[in-house]
């Protein structure tokens, strides 16, 4: 076995031990996850990101607009003193404002209109079957809608229709849990293939 | 009108396919900003109760009758920009309003550096407000990986360690939710968990004591705050729904009898 | 000045990214991809070096103190060693940066995600009760979806599968989509609080 | 040592798959319409014609995720369909190359000549949007290093426009992105193979025709390799899967058997 397989099985193992409970060994592990993910995404960021994207255009072809984002970047540092803090709401106002900016118009095609037009279907098109699933799927759409209304106390007709919601939600919720678990257990598959294969040796 | 569209268009400063969304985005503007600025003074509608509301308050109570510490997290998925985020920083301003009065501990790890810092400077202010800007600990929110499973087992180790009485998971998870939740079960904490993120939704359902589904999180970013504005938008969300729910069963009906038709098509 | 500044500059982006969006002019796309490519990106590693220094603040200052020393140190070495590698031997494949990515980043963090499998066990033994009538419901499409993916519905009936697969994309579908509808709606209305100035929290409420 | 409920739960869990996972087997399955529809789509492609694939997933997923990538990788290269790979994810970019690599030479195909993998690019959405205006320009070179324009198979793909269509691998919501900038705004048709946790994140999608396509999980890489004749992992970690599925439907029927009881004795 060489020795990155030996690190890997041990270190797996001590992540499964956090099963029982919390303890040493998890621990030492978990603060080495930790600590080696930071400074992964570092490296990383500081390649892809810094470099490729700022220091290269900047100092070797005179990209001089990216003054700006440095700029902005370097505010950020305000945040170590007390009185310089103020200075890391301007990077801020501009994630925030351009994220707001960009999420209005893309969220409303893509989440709300295209799927609104998608529950339109002509009825008495195609077969009696398919006229029933329209109709429930109409019905489904305009029940959970209606369990997600606030403005009133859900009495009435309207009570009626969002408990009808909630049986979609659920129905919904029950099959996205059975899908997820197929997801989990084939990871753990995974990781057993891994102990049982190349650790252990004991399956070919 | 149609004449400065039309040179628009065909200086391609307007892209034709996306007129309709254009169209419709300046229709629910228009009724938000309606409904935010003209009809904010109106007598407060009776609104619908949201469970979890009342256990935010619980929840809080609890912490400081054990004396154990609160933990907040907004989950991997999130960044600064997204509307979930901005709505759970809301509520930790809530929180954090709390216990700040109560003096109970409040820890909130992130996995966004920016995230990290906002939440500071929330955070802080409500100590201040409460007028003992000495018990903030900038240490207790703190960015641990930006890693999902780095952070999943940083947050893991903190809830086995401190043993919160009540936990807080609103924002936007991923996988990580079910370690989280279940964790936290294992240590015996009241949880609340509120998500975007459908699939998440429905082990939060299973494993936590309360969950507020989707848009409930924003909703319950409102209530909390009390903010006129967020109220108003609340119910400006409500006026485009019943617009949806007429527009779906005049459409269907219009489909049904001019199956050729497609104006309601985007 | 302090505030509103800044709130000025995020209500002005805002807009000028919002009518971007409906353009096809060069300009408009160059607009675009500036401010999400580069500005993002940028201000972004620019937030994960403050993260990191106080990440690295807040161990030593523990460190100092005794609390935890061991792990503290652990962590400490985990995260430069990455840097530290990746100077020396840089990070392409085969460099001891990637073994180590490799043999310990990975296995850990996929041994994490494999944690779930033990997790959704232990939720479905205490979770799953039939208490009301919505909670049977969930219950049962678990169930339903869980027999329709292995091999058990096909051993049952073919029809079974199709059954299945029936409700996976008729009623539970359109309850995701009636989600998904609301949660475009809520982003709306939040993002465009955000641009008003309405939404504040990010900028820390005012004392009163 | 203090013993819990959950803690046999996971004993059961552990026992349960490591025997499954000793014995193996294959099982016979019945495939689904959505598989059966990928292979149609895929089928239907002419020899010859361009496909981009993308491996929109991390490390941690690939027991999922790889005998999904595998049997699109065998169906498409059994059809002399040629392949260029793009990776959205840094982690998934080693991945990508190795799993083309290696399905390729089963079907005698060249690098180059039948499939090409040109690599990673950050920030997917202006990756996705890049691509759609140039390919040679957002990667001048492939994952090796080799110049775009002295690759045989991708004289004359511009963009989008000659590319038959692109197939997302994913363990998460990058999909949605191929849909929502791919597909919304320069019209390629998109497929996909994801995880079983998404699948019904994507229903919305498939039913509204934003997505073409999709196959999900290891069941649905186990119908796959059952329509295209070739044996794979998804079959073989099938058996796992099943009794993984019984066992946690076990504990939910447990799980009320015990409650409903303590109901039943507390109202004694």
């Amino acid at each position: 076995m060489d020795f990155g397989t030996l690190i890997a099985g041990i270190l797996t193992l001590a992540i499964f031990t956090f099963l029982y409970r919390d303890n040493p060994i998890y621990r030492a592990a978990e603060s080495l996850l930790i600590g080696v993910s930071i400074g992964y995404v570092l490296v990383i960021t500081w390649t892809n990101t810094l470099m490729d994207l700022l220091f290269h255009p900047l100092f070797r072809r005179g990209d001089w607009p990216l003054v700006i984002p440095l700029l902005l970047g370097a505010m950020m540092f305000g945040r170590f003193y007390r009185r310089t803090g103020w200075l890391s709401r301007f990077p801020m106002a501009v994630l925030i404002g351009s994220g707001a900016g960009v999420a209005i118009p893309a969220m409303l095609d893509a989440r709300t209109l295209r799927q609104i037009s998608a529950t339109v279907t002509p009825l008495f098109a195609g077969s009696a079957w398919a006229d029933v699933s329209t109709i429930i799927v109409l019905a489904g759409v305009i029940t959970t809608l209606s369990y997600f209304y606030f403005s009133r106390e859900h009495r009435g007709a309207l009570g009626f229709s969002s408990k009808t919601g909630t049986y979609f939600l659920m129905l919904f919720f029950g099959t996205t849990f059975g899908y997820t678990v197929m997801s989990r257990m084939s990871t753990f598959i995974g990781r057993v293939e891994f102990l049982l294969t190349d650790f252990l040796r004991l399956t070919g | 009108m149609s004449l400065v569209s039309a040179v628009l268009i065909s200086t391609a400063w307007i892209d034709p396919d996306r007129l309709p969304v254009l169209i419709c985005g300046l229709v629910a503007i228009g009724i938000v900003l309606y409904t935010t600025f003209w009809r904010r003074g109106q007598e407060r509608a009776r609104m619908r109760e949201i469970p979890g509301l009342k256990a935010v308050e619980e929840a809080i109570g609890r912490a400081t009758e054990m004396a154990r510490p609160i933990l907040y997290t907004p989950g991997w998925g999130g960044d600064i920009q997204r509307p979930t985020t901005i709505a759970s920083l809301n509520i930790l301003s809530h929180v954090a309003d709390k216990t700040a009065q109560y003096d109970c501990q409040l820890v909130y790890p992130t996995h966004d550096p920016v995230i990290m810092t906002v939440a500071q400077e929330v955070v802080r202010e409500s100590y201040a407000r409460a007028g003992c800007e000495d018990r903030f600990r900038e240490d207790d929110i703190r960015y641990v990986s930006s890693s999902q499973f780095g952070y999943a087992a940083a947050v893991d180790g903190l809830i086995s360690r401190l043993q919160p009485a009540s936990i807080f998971l609103l924002g936007t998870f991923e996988a990580e939710s079910l370690i989280l939740a279940e964790t936290g079960n294992s240590v015996g904490a009241i949880q609340i968990a509120g998500t975007d993120s459908t699939i998440q939704l429905s082990f939060f359902i299973v494993a936590c004591d309360y969950t507020l589904i989707g848009e409930e999180l924003f909703a319950a970013s409102g209530y909390l705050s009390g903010d006129a504005s967020i109220l108003a938008s609340v119910r400006a969300q409500d006026s485009l729904k019943v617009l949806i729910v007429v527009f779906l069963v005049l459409a269907t009906i219009w489909a049904t009898i001019a199956p050729d038709s497609s104006w309601w098509r985007f | 000045m302090r505030r509103k500044f800044p709130q000025l500059v995020c209500g002005l982006i805002g807009l000028l990214l919002f009518v971007v969006y409906f353009s096809r002019h060069p300009i408009a796309s160059s607009i675009n991809e500036t401010v999400t490519r580069e500005y993002w990106q940028i201000v972004f590693a620019f937030a994960l070096l403050v993260g990191v220094v106080s990440f690295a603040k807040i161990n030593l200052q523990g460190i100092e103190r005794g609390e935890d020393r061991l792990y503290r140190i652990i962590s400490l070495v985990g995260l430069i060693s990455m840097p530290v590698l990746a100077l020396i031997w840089g990070i392409g494949t085969g460099s001891p940066f990637m073994w180590v990515f490799d043999n310990v980043q990975v296995p850990m963090q996929s041994t994490v995600f494999a944690l779930l499998a033990f997790f959704v066990a232990s939720a479905s033994l205490r979770g799953f009760r039939a208490r009301s009538g919505p909670a049977f419901i969930l219950l049962l499409a678990a169930m339903v979806a869980l027999i329709s993916r292995s091999d058990v519905g096909d051993l049952m009936s073919a029809r079974f599968s199709d059954f299945a697969e029936w409700i996976r994309s008729n009623p539970s579908m359109s309850a995701r989509r009636a989600i998904l509808i609301g949660i475009g709606l809520g982003s709306l209305t939040t993002s465009l609080r955000v641009l008003l100035g309405l939404e504040r929290t990010w900028l820390g409420k005012e004392s009163k | 040592m203090k013993i819990e409920s959950r803690h046999l739960a996971f004993i059961g869990l552990a026992v349960v798959v490591v025997i499954a996972m000793l014995v193996g087997g294959r099982p016979d399955l019945t495939p689904s319409a959505d598989s059966v529809r990928m292979h149609e789509y895929i089928a239907s492609l002419a020899p010859g014609s361009v496909v981009m694939v993308s491996f929109d997933h991390e490390a941690s997923s690939l027991p999922e995720i790889g005998p999904l990538a595998k049997a699109f990788l065998r169906h498409a290269f059994s059809r002399g369909v040629k392949l260029v790979g793009v990776s959205l994810l840094a982690e998934g970019t080693g991945i990508g190359y190795r799993l083309m690599e290696e399905t390729g030479r089963e079907y005698d195909c060249e690098y180059g000549k039948d499939f090409v993998f040109l690599g990673f690019k950050p920030q997917w959405v202006a990756a996705i949007v890049a691509m759609g205006e140039s390919i040679s320009k957002t990667y001048p070179e492939d994952y090796l290093g080799n110049t775009y324009q002295d690759i045989p198979m991708l004289a004359g793909v511009v963009n989008y426009s000659d590319v038959a269509g692109v197939v997302s691998i994913a363990d998460g919501s990058l999909t949605t992105h191929w849909m929502e900038y791919g597909h919304a705004r320069y019209g390629i048709t998109v497929s996909a193979f994801v995880a079983a946790a998404m699948v019904t994140t994507y229903d919305p999608y498939l039913a509204s025709g934003q997505m073409h396509a999709m196959v999900g999980g290891l069941r649905g890489a186990a119908e796959y390799e059952s329509l295209i004749g070739v044996g794979g992992s998804g079959g073989r970690a099938m058996l796992a899967q099943t009794v993984a599925h019984l066992y946690v439907i076990v504990l939910i029927i447990l799980g009320n058997v015990v409650y409903f009881r303590s109901r039943h004795t507390g109202r004694k």
